[in-house]
C-alpha cells in the first residue's frame, strides 16, 4: 500500500496531444506523488480532460512519455493500464445506461476475480452511497443525473486501483453531496490511494488537495503545494472567484 | 474474355484475318449464375468445335463473353458494350427474358441479330425482326404439360406450384391451368412462392390437402428437386410434372427417391438414339465433368444456329444473317429447328419420366 | 399582483412505480426569476420536461399564458408537442448539453428560429425573392444574438470545436432565437468556474431585462441561486419541501437537513 | 427591428453568379458529350453508361436527402423508384400506347415522369407517416419492408405484366433529356438543403429531441424529407424505364437498393457532391472492370473470367471504405453546388 | 380455411422459425455489441454449409461414414473462422468511425464472400446436393394429419438449446456482462479494464460458428446449397433480430418465430401476395412496438 513516502507514482513528461490541427496539450510535464492527492485545475477547455484521457490510454500521445510506477504506460491499451493499477472517473459519468446500477458496479470490479473481495466492495460502495442501494435494480440511465454521478465514482471504487483519475466528480451533484464526495475523496486517499483530482470547483479541490497544478490552453503555468496556490492572487481571481 | 475458345483454337492452322466476334451474354454471377455457367459452356462447346473445324467463312470466331447478373440494366450495358465497343457481329444470349427484353431493343436498333437461347416469354422475339430464339415459349410447354397429364395421366384434378418472381414459371404456370382447365380438368390449387424459398411446406400442404392426382412444377430443377421430396415427406405419391427447367443432373441428387414417378417436357432426351445427342452428351460430359442439362443443350444449339446462319450467309453483315436466320432449317440436340414467322422454333416437345433415378423417354409431342 | 405566466397545477409524474413528481403546483408571476432547488433526483429535471412537454403529467394540469387580439388567456398546454410548446414561446436549455454538434454555430441558431420562418418549400426551392429576404433576415437576427453572446468570432465553427463555457452560452442563445417568453435553465453554471458563473449571473439578468423574459432556474450553486433568484422552490423526492425567498429558504431547516447541509449560503 | 430597413435597402439579386456557372458547366457538359457522340467519336456504349449513371446520380442524391441529410434509416428507396417507373412506363407503354421507338408526343413523357415522380412522392408520403417515428434500424427494416411490399404488390397486378414486367417501353430517356432532369433534381435538392428546411433535417439529424425542443415539428419534416427523397426516386425510376425499355419487379429488390446505399456511404453521408461522385464512379468502375478484364485476360497466362468482376468489384469497395472511412467527400461540398450566401457556413473541398 | 390453419401449417411456422432462429441468434450477438448490421453473417453460414459439405465429400471419397458431430464441429470452425477474419480485416479498423461505414465493408466482405465462392472452379456458381441422408436420415412421424419430420424436431431443438445457453451467456456471465457493457459505451468498458477487442473477437467468433452450425443444420433440412444461398437468411436474421429487439438473443428468437408464422400465414392466405402480408404484419408489431418485442426502452434522459 503506497503511503505518503514521496515517491513518484505518476510522471508525465512532455505530452503532447493533438485533436487533428488542433493542439490540446502542447507539451506539459508534472507528477503525482505515491499516498497524496494531486489537482489539476484550469479554465474550460484548458486540457484537463484531454491529459486525464491520455494516461489512462483513451488518446494517444504524439509526443511524450508518461510513466506509472516507473513503467512506461504512454499508449497502452486502456485495458492494460487498468490491470495496473490506475482507475479512471470519466467527465460526463459514462455510465452504462442499459445495465443495472448493480451491474454497473459489478462491471467496475471486472479486473477483481474474487467473489468476495467484490462483494465487500460492493458494500463498502452501498455504505457510502445508501441512495445507489436503493436504487440497485434500476437501469441507470434512468437515474438522475446526480446519482448517475455517484454512481460513477461507486463504480471506479470497485477496482484495486492505486492511483484515481477523478474528472470534475462534483459536477452537477447537491450542495451537501458535493461536501459529501470530497469528503469521500478524502477518504478514499486516506485509505491509501493516490488521487489525481481534475476540478471545476477550484476551491474545494484545494481544500482538500496536497499539491496543485494550474493548467491553461494546453501549458501548465502554475503549480506548487495547494495552500500556496490557493493564495496565489491569479488563481484567486480567475479560480476562485475572490 | 474467352481464353477457353482461343486455346483450343490454337493448334489449327493461323488465319491471317481477324477473327469474327460473337457477343455472349449470360448471368455467371449472382443467384441465377448456375443457369448462365451452364449456357456459358453450351456457347464455348459450340464455338469451339467451329473453330476446330476451321471456323465460319474460313475465320477463326471469337466469344466476347459478358456477364449481365440476370438484371435488366446490366444487361442493357452488357449488350451495348458488345454492340458499340466490341462491334460483335451477331449475340447469342440472353438466358432469362427478362434481360433479353433489355438487350433486344439494343441489338435490334443497331441491326445486330441476336438469339437467345433461353428465353421462353413471347414477347422477346417480338421486340423486332433482329430477334429469335431457340427454345420452346411459354405458351407450349404449359400447354404440352396440361394435354400430357390429362390424356396420358389421365389426371382430373391437378395443383400447381410455382415461383412467382420468375417469369418462365409463372408462364408456363399460367398456360397449364388455362389448357387443363378448357381439356375439363380442375385445378385444385394454384400455389406461388417466392424467389429464393427453400420451404414449400405451406404451399405444398395446402396443395395436398386438395387431393390432386398431380402436381404441376415448372420451376428449376433446385427448387423441384426440394419440392418433389417435401411433398413426399407430405405423404404426396402421384406424379409430379414439369418443364425443361427439371433437366439437370443434380435434380437427382437433391430430391433422392422423391423425384421418381415424376415427368418433364423436354426438347430432347439424353438417351435419344439420336447420335448428335450421343455425341454432345458424351462430349460434354468429358469436358465439364458433369452431364449437360437443358440450359447448356439450348447454349450449344443458339451458338450453332447463329454460327451456321452466319456461314449461310456468306458475310457478317447483320442484315444478311438477320435473312440467313430466318430461313436456317438446323438439326440440333435440342430438336429440329425451323423458325416461324415470330422468329419462334418451331420444334416438338419430349416427354421425360424419371424412374429409378433414370430419365426415361416417354413420349414425343407435336405443336 | 402581477400576471402569472405558468401555472402548474397539481402535477404528478410516474415513471413506472416510481412518483417521481408528485403535486406539484406552481404560479410564476411575469418577468421573475425563480429557481428550483433539491438534492439529485429530486424531480427537478423531470419538471422542466413536463412544462415543455417531454413527459406528459400522469396527473394535473399545466397553463401558459396567451395573449390573442390584444386579449390575455391562460392556455392548458398539458398536451401539446414539444415543438407546438416552443412556438408558444417557452424555451430550455439542457442539463446535459444538447447542441448540434456537426453543425455551424450560425445553424445551431437558425434552426431554433426555424419555425418563425415564412416561407414555403416552394419558395426554398426557387430561391427566390421572397425566400433571400427571410432568409438575410434570419441570418441577421442570429447575427445580433451571437454578437450579443460574444459569440461571433465562432460563427462558423462546427458547434463540437467549442470549448464547454462557450456551448452553454451558445445554447442560452439558441433557446433565445425561438422568442420565448418563459427561459428555463436546467444546471446553466454547472462545469463553470467562479468567474464564469458571475458572468453568467450578470448575463442572465441583463437578458430577462433585454428580452422581457421569465426566467425559471435549475442550479446547484448555491451562490449563483441566492443571488439571482427572487423566489426559490425546494424539492425533495418529487415533493415540495418549501419556497419562499433565499433567505427563508436557506434557513429552513428542513432544506439544509436535506439539501444544503451545513455549510452557511446565502 | 432594425434588421428590416437594411433588408429593404439592400438589393438581393436573384441569379447568382455560382448559379450560373452550375449552368454553364452542365450545358458544357452536355455539348461536349452530345457532339462526341453525334459525330461518332465516343462510342454508344460510354453514352448509355453516362446515362445510367445520370440517373444513378438521381437515385443516389435523393437517398442521401432521407439516410445523409435527416439521419434516417431507409432501405426500401427503389421501391419507390419501381413505384415512379411503373407509373410512369405504364401511361406511356400500356395507356398511351406510344410506339417504342421513343418519337411521338414528348410532352406526354415529360408528363408521365412528372406523374411517376408524384406517385412515388404519394407513396412515400403514405409510408412515411406511420413508420417514422421508429428509428434506426427499426426504421430501415419497416422501409425495406415496404419496398418489398411495393414490388410484391406490382409482382401481382397483371395489368403491368406481374412477373414479366412491361416490355416494349419507348426510348425517350434520351442523354438530353437526362441531363436536364438531373441537373433540375440536384439543383432542387440543394435548394432544400440550403434553406430552413434542410436546417430543421440536419438538426434532425444530430438531436432528435434536442430538435424538436426548439421548435422544430420533427414528423412533419422527417416525412416531408422522406417524401421529397421518394419523388426524386419515382423520378430516377421513371427515367429508367425509358432508357432500358422494359422494366420488372425483380430489377427494384432490396439489392438494388443496396447499391444505391453503397454510393450514398462511399460518397459521403451528407454531401451531394459526394453523391454525385460516388454514382457516376461506381457505375463507370463496374463497366470499367468488364474491359479491365477483358485486357487482363489477354495479359495474363491463366484464364480471368468475367466471374471475377464483382470480386474485384467488392475488393476494391471494402478498401475504399477502409482508405476512406468517413466517403470519398466526407459532408464537403463542391464549392458550386453551395449557394454564395451559405460559403462561409458550408464546408467545402475542391 | 381448413388447409391455411391447421397443424400442418403450424408445425411448418415452426420450421421455418427455428431455421430463421437458428441464424439470428447468432446473428444479434454481433448485433447487439457493435451494432453492426452484418450482411456477412448470412454468408458465413453459406461457409459452413460448404465445409460440411466437403467434410462429408471427404469421408465419402474415403468410404467412411461421416460423424455428424466432427462435421458439426468443422462447420463451425469454418464459420467462426471466417467470422473473425471479417472482423479483423474488415470491421475492426472501422470501430471509432461512423457506424454505417461498416455497415458498407459488411455488404463489401458479403459480396466478397459469395461472388469468390461462386467464381473458384472448386465451389462453383450451381447448386449443390447436400447429402443428408449421409448426416441424419430423415424419419417422419404421423400426429393426425399432420406429418412432423425429425429434422424438425432437431431444428426446433437446437434453436431453444442455443438461445437458453447464449440468453445465459449474456445474461449471467462475466463476459455477457462485459459485451453488454461493450455495445452501450465502448471507452467507458476500457476504463474498466475491459479488451474490448477481445471481446469482439469472442462474439464474432460465437456468432460465425452459430452460423456455421445453422449451415450445417439448414442443408441438412434442405439438401441444396449454392454460394447465394445466405443472401436472403441473412436478410431475413436482419428482421427477425430487429423485429426482436436488437441485441436480445430471446427477442431473435420470438423475432425468427414470428417472421415465420407470419410467412406461413401469409403464403397459405394468399401465396401470390403472401410476402406481401408477411411484410406487412411485420410492421404492423414494430408501429406498435418500435423498439422491437424484447427490445428495451432505451429511457433517453432529457
Ligand atoms: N473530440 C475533440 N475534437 C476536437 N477538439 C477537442 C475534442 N475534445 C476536446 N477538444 C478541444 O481540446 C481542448 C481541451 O479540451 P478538454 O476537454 O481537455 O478541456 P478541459 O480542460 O477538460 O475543459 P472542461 O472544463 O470544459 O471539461 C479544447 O479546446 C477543446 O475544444
Ligand atoms: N425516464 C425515466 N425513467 C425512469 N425514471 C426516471 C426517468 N427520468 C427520471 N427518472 C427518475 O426520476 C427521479 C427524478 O429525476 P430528475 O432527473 O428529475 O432529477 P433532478 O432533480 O433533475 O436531479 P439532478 O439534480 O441530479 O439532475 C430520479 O430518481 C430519476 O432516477
Ligand atoms: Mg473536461
Ligand atoms: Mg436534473
Amino acid at each position: 500500500m503506497p503511503k505518503k513516502d514521496g515517491s513518484v507514482i505518476l510522471e508525465v513528461k512532455d505530452l503532447i496531444v493533438s485533436y487533428g490541427a488542433i493542439k490540446a496539450l502542447k507539451g506539459i510535464s508534472f507528477t503525482v506523488k505515491s499516498g497524496e492527492i494531486v489537482t489539476l485545475i484550469g479554465a474550460n477547455g484548458a486540457g484537463k480532460t484531454t491529459t486525464l484521457r491520455t494516461i489512462s490510454g483513451l488518446l494517444r500521445a504524439e509526443e511524450g512519455h508518461i510513466f506509472y510506477m516507473g513503467d512506461e504506460i504512454t499508449n497502452k491499451q486502456p485495458h492494460k493500464i487498468v490491470q495496473m493499477g490506475i482507475t479512471h472517473v470519466p467527465e460526463g459519468r459514462r455510465i452504462f445506461p442499459d445495465l443495472t446500477v448493480r451491474e454497473n458496479l459489478e462491471m467496475g470490479a471486472w479486473t477483481l476475480r474474487d467473489k468476495k473481495l467484490k462483494q465487500d466492495k460492493m458494500e463498502a460502495v452501498f455504505e457510502l452511497f445508501p441512495r445507489l442501494k436503493e436504487r440497485q435494480k434500476q437501469s441507470a440511465g434512468t437515474l438522475s443525473g446526480g446519482e448517475q454521478q455517484m454512481l460513477a465514482v461507486g463504480r471506479a471504487l470497485m477496482t484495486e486501483a492505486q492511483l484515481v483519475l477523478l474528472d470534475e466528480p462534483s459536477m452537477g451533484l447537491a450542495p451537501m453531496l458535493v461536501e459529501e464526495i470530497f469528503k469521500v475523496i478524502t477518504e478514499i486517499n486516506e485509505e491509501g490511494k493516490t488521487i489525481l483530482l481534475v476540478e471545476q470547483n477550484a476551491e474545494m479541490a484545494l481544500q482538500i488537495a496536497d499539491y496543485a497544478y494550474v493548467l491553461e490552453v494546453g501549458n501548465i503555468t502554475i503549480e506548487g503545494n495547494a495552500k500556496e496556490v490557493a493564495a496565489n492572487p491569479k488563481v484567486k481571481e480567475a479560480y476562485l472567484g475572490a | 474474355s474467352s481464353k477457353t475458345a482461343n486455346n483450343n483454337g490454337g493448334s489449327a492452322q493461323k488465319t491471317e484475318s481477324k477473327p469474327i466476334l460473337i457477343g455472349g451474354v449470360a448471368p455467371v454471377t449472382g443467384p441465377a449464375a448456375t443457369y448462365g455457367k451452364s449456357t456459358k459452356q453450351g456457347y464455348e462447346m459450340a464455338l469451339e468445335e467451329w473453330n476446330a473445324k476451321g471456323g465460319v467463312l474460313g475465320r477463326k470466331v471469337k466469344l466476347v463473353f459478358e456477364d449481365d447478373k440476370a438484371d435488366p440494366t446490366e444487361a442493357a450495358n452488357a449488350f451495348s458494350k458488345l454492340i458499340n465497343d466490341n462491334h460483335v457481329v451477331a449475340i447469342v444470349g440472353s438466358v432469362t427474358s427478362s434481360c433479353s427484353l433489355a438487350g433486344a431493343p439494343i441489338a435490334q436498333r443497331a441491326g445486330v441479330p441476336m438469339i437467345t437461347p433461353t428465353s421462353t416469354n413471347p414477347k422477346v422475339t417480338q421486340v423486332g425482326d433482329y430477334i429469335f430464339r431457340a427454345c420452346f415459349i411459354d405458351p407450349f410447354q404449359g400447354t404440352v404439360a396440361a394435354k400430357f397429364v390429362f390424356n396420358n395421366l389421365k389426371a382430373r384434378k391437378a395443383g400447381v406450384i410455382y415461383d412467382i418472381g420468375q417469369d418462365y414459371n409463372t408462364g408456363l404456370a399460367e398456360f397449364f391451368k388455362k389448357e387443363f382447365e378448357s381439356l375439363g380438368g380442375k385445378i385444385v390449387a394454384y400455389e406461388g412462392y417466392p424467389d429464393g424459398t427453400t420451404d414449400f411446406n405451406t404451399q405444398l400442404t395446402k396443395i395436398i390437402d386438395a387431393k390432386p392426382d398431380v402436381i404441376y412444377s415448372p420451376n428449376y430443377y433446385n427448387d423441384d428437386g426440394l419440392i418433389a421430396k417435401q411433398a413426399r415427406t407430405l405423404g404426396f405419391t402421384g406424379p409430379i410434372v414439369g418443364g425443361d427447367g427439371w433437366d439437370s443432373p443434380d435434380l437427382f441428387k437433391i430430391g433422392g427417391d422423391a423425384v421418381n414417378n415424376c415427368y418433364f417436357t423436354n426438347h430432347f432426351s439424353k438417351d435419344s438414339k439420336d447420335p448428335k445427342v450421343q455425341a454432345f452428351v458424351k462430349k460434354y460430359t468429358e469436358k465439364y465433368g458433369e452431364a449437360p442439362d437443358a440450359l447448356a443443350a439450348l447454349g450449344y444449339d443458339a451458338m450453332n444456329i447463329m454460327l451456321t446462319a452466319i456461314q449461310n450467309a456468306g458475310s457478317t453483315d447483320g442484315a444478311k444473317i438477320k435473312d440467313a436466320l430466318k430461313n436456317i432449317d438446323y438439326q440440333g440436340v435440342t430438336g429440329h429447328i425451323k423458325f416461324d414467322k415470330d422468329r419462334n422454333p418451331v420444334k416438338s416437345a419430349v416427354i421425360i419420366k424419371i424412374e429409378n433415378g433414370k430419365q426415361t423417354y416417354v413420349t414425343t409431342i407435336n405443336p | 399582483m402581477q400576471n402569472t405566466v405558468l401555472k402548474i397545477d397539481h402535477v404528478t409524474h410516474y415513471f413506472g412505480g416510481l412518483r417521481a413528481v408528485s403535486d406539484f403546483n406552481m404560479e410564476l408571476p411575469e418577468g421573475a426569476i425563480w429557481g428550483l432547488i433539491g438534492p439529485n433526483g429530486a424531480g427537478k429535471t423531470t419538471i422542466f420536461n413536463l412544462i415543455t412537454g417531454v413527459y406528459i403529467p400522469t396527473k394535473g394540469k399545466i397553463y401558459f399564458r396567451q395573449e390573442r387580439k390584444g386579449e390575455f388567456y391562460m392556455e392548458d398546454i398539458t398536451r401539446y408537442k414539444p415543438h407546438t410548446i416552443v412556438s408558444k414561446g417557452i424555451a430550455r436549455t439542457f442539463q446535459n448539453l444538447r447542441i448540434f454538434p456537426n453543425l455551424t454555430v450560425l445553424d445551431n441558431i437558425r434552426i431554433a428560429e426555424h419555425f418563425r420562418v415564412k416561407y414555403s418549400l416552394y419558395d426554398a426551392v426557387m430561391r427566390n425573392k421572397k425566400f433571400k429576404e427571410e432568409e438575410e433576415k434570419i441570418k441577421e437576427e442570429a447575427m445580433n444574438l451571437l454578437k450579443l453572446f460574444n459569440l461571433h468570432s465562432r460563427t462558423y465553427t462546427l458547434a463540437k470545436g467549442l470549448p464547454y463555457g462557450e456551448l452553454r452560452r451558445l445554447e442560452i442563445a439558441r433557446a433565445l432565437a425561438t422568442h420565448p417568453k418563459l427561459l428555463l435553465l436546467d444546471e446553466p453554471a454547472a462545469g463553470m468556474n467562479p468567474k464564469e458563473t458571475q458572468e453568467l449571473m450578470d448575463m442572465i439578468l441583463w437578458i430577462r431585462k433585454e428580452f422581457n423574459l421569465t426566467i425559471f432556474l435549475i442550479e446547484h450553486h448555491m451562490k449563483f441561486v441566492m443571488g439571482i433568484c427572487e423566489h426559490i422552490k425546494v424539492m425533495d423526492f418529487g415533493e415540495t419541501i418549501a419556497e419562499g425567498t433565499p433567505q427563508e429558504v436557506s434557513n429552513n431547516p428542513r432544506v439544509i437537513e436535506a439539501y444544503l447541509g451545513r455549510k452557511k449560503y446565502a | 427591428m432594425k434588421g428590416k430597413e437594411t433588408v429593404q435597402n439592400k438589393k438581393i439579386p436573384l441569379f447568382k453568379k455560382r448559379d450560373f456557372q452550375l449552368l454553364v458547366g452542365t450545358v458544357i457538359f452536355w455539348a461536349i458529350f452530345y457532339t462526341l457522340t453525334k459525330f461518332g467519336m465516343m462510342n454508344l456504349y460510354w453514352m448509355h453508361i453516362i446515362n445510367v449513371s445520370l440517373i444513378y446520380v438521381i437515385l443516389t442524391t435523393s437517398l442521401n436527402l432521407i439516410n445523409g441529410f435527416s439521419g434516417q434509416f431507409s432501405i426500401g428507396h427503389m421501391g419507390f423508384a419501381a413505384v415512379g417507373a411503373y407509373t410512369s412506363a405504364t401511361l406511356t407503354t400500356i395507356v398511351w400506347n406510344l410506339p417504342s421507338h421513343g418519337v411521338g408526343p414528348f410532352s406526354l413523357f415529360i408528363l408521365s415522369v412528372i406523374l411517376g415522380g408524384i406517385a412515388a412522392a404519394f407513396i412515400g408520403f403514405l409510408i412515411g407517416l406511420p413508420t417514422l417515428r421508429l428509428r434506426g434500424d427499426y426504421l430501415a427494416i419497416v422501409t425495406l419492408a415496404f419496398g418489398e411490399i411495393i414490388r410484391v404488390t406490382i409482382n401481382s397486378i397483371k395489368f403491368v405484366g406481374g412477373p414479366r414486367g412491361i416490355p416494349g417501353i419507348p426510348r425517350f430517356s434520351s442523354f438530353t433529356v437526362i441531363v436536364i432532369f438531373t441537373f433540375l433534381s440536384v439543383i432542387v435538392l440543394r435548394n432544400i438543403i440550403y434553406s430552413s428546411i434542410g436546417r430543421a433535417l440536419l438538426s434532425i439529424r444530430e438531436d432528435e429531441v434536442a430538435s424538436e425542443l426548439v421548435g422544430v415539428h420533427t414528423t412533419y419534416y422527417k416525412v416531408l424529407g422522406f417524401t421529397v427523397g421518394a419523388f426524386f426516386a419515382g423520378i430516377g425510376g421513371a427515367l429508367l424505364a425509358h432508357l432500358i425499355q422494359y422494366i420488372n419487379p425483380l430489377q427494384f429488390g432490396f439489392m438494388a437498393t443496396i447499391y444505391v446505399l453503397i454510393m450514398v456511404y462511399i460518397g459521403g453521408v451528407g454531401s451531394l457532391s459526394g453523391s454525385i461522385v460516388a454514382a457516376i464512379g461506381i457505375t463507370f468502375l463496374s463497366e470499367g472492370l468488364r474491359l479491365g478484364l477483358d485486357k487482363l485476360d489477354q495479359v495474363t497466362p491463366f484464364h480471368v473470367g468475367p466471374e471475377w468482376r464483382m470480386v474485384i468489384f467488392s475488393v476494391l469497395l471494402v478498401a475504399t471504405m477502409l482508405y476512406k472511412t468517413n466517403g470519398l467527400m466526407g459532408d464537403m461540398e463542391f464549392k458550386v453546388l453551395i449557394p454564395e450566401e451559405e460559403d462561409e457556413n458550408a464546408k467545402h473541398g475542391a | 380455411m381448413g388447409s391455411i390453419f391447421n397443424l400442418q401449417q403450424i408445425i411448418n411456422g415452426i420450421q421455418i422459425g427455428s431455421i430463421y432462429a437458428l441464424i439470428s441468434i447468432g446473428y444479434t450477438l454481433v448485433y447487439g455489441i457493435i451494432q453492426l448490421i452484418n450482411f456477412a453473417h448470412g454468408d458465413f453460414y453459406m461457409v459452413g454449409a460448404y465445409a460440411a459439405y466437403f467434410a462429408v465429400m471427404f469421408s465419402a471419397a474415403r468410404k467412411e461414414h461421416p460423424n455428424v458431430l466432427i462435421v458439426l464441429l468443422i462447420s463451425m470452425t469454418a464459420g467462426a473462422i471466417v467470422a473473425f477474419l471479417s472482423n479483423r480485416i474488415a470491421y475492426r479498423p472501422l470501430r471509432y468511425k461512423p457506424r454505417l461505414s461498416a455497415l458498407i465493408t459488411a455488404i463489401g466482405v458479403s459480396m466478397f464472400l459469395e461472388y469468390t465462392s461462386s467464381a473458384i472452379p472448386a465451389i462453383g456458381p450451381s447448386y449443390r446436393a447436400f447429402p443428408q441422408s449421409a448426416l441424419i436420415p430423415e424419419h417422419t412421424y404421423k400426429i393426425g394429419h399432420a406429418i412432423l419430420s425429425n429434422y424438425q424436431i432437431v431444428n426446433v431443438s437446437v434453436a431453444v438449446v442455443l438461445m437458453v445457453v447464449l440468453t445465459y451467456i449474456v445474461q449471467y456471465t462475466r463476459i455477457g456482462m462485459a459485451m453488454r457493457a461493450s455495445a452501450q459505451d465502448k471507452d467507458a468498458a476500457r476504463l474498466m479494464g475491459i479488451d474490448i477487442e477481445y471481446i469482439i473477437d469472442f462474439t464474432f467468433i460465437i456468432g460465425g460458428a452459430l452460423a456455421g452450425a445453422a449451415g450445417l443444420l439448414t442443408g441438412i433440412t434442405y439438401p441444396r446449397i449454392n454460394p447465394y444461398m445466405g443472401i436472403i437468411p441473412g436478410l431475413k436474421a436482419f428482421i427477425a433480430a430487429v423485429l426482436g429487439g436488437i441485441g436480445s438473443v430471446p427477442g431473435a428468437m420470438l423475432g425468427s418465430y414470428i417472421l415465420g408464422f407470419s410467412e406461413v400465414f401469409g403464403m397459405a392466405i394468399n401465396s401470390i401476395l403472401g410476402e406481401g402480408i408477411a411484410y406487412a404484419i411485420l410492421i404492423l408489431v414494430l408501429i406498435f412496438l418500435p423498439q422491437g418485442l424484447l427490445g428495451k426502452k432505451t429511457g433517453e434522459k432529457v
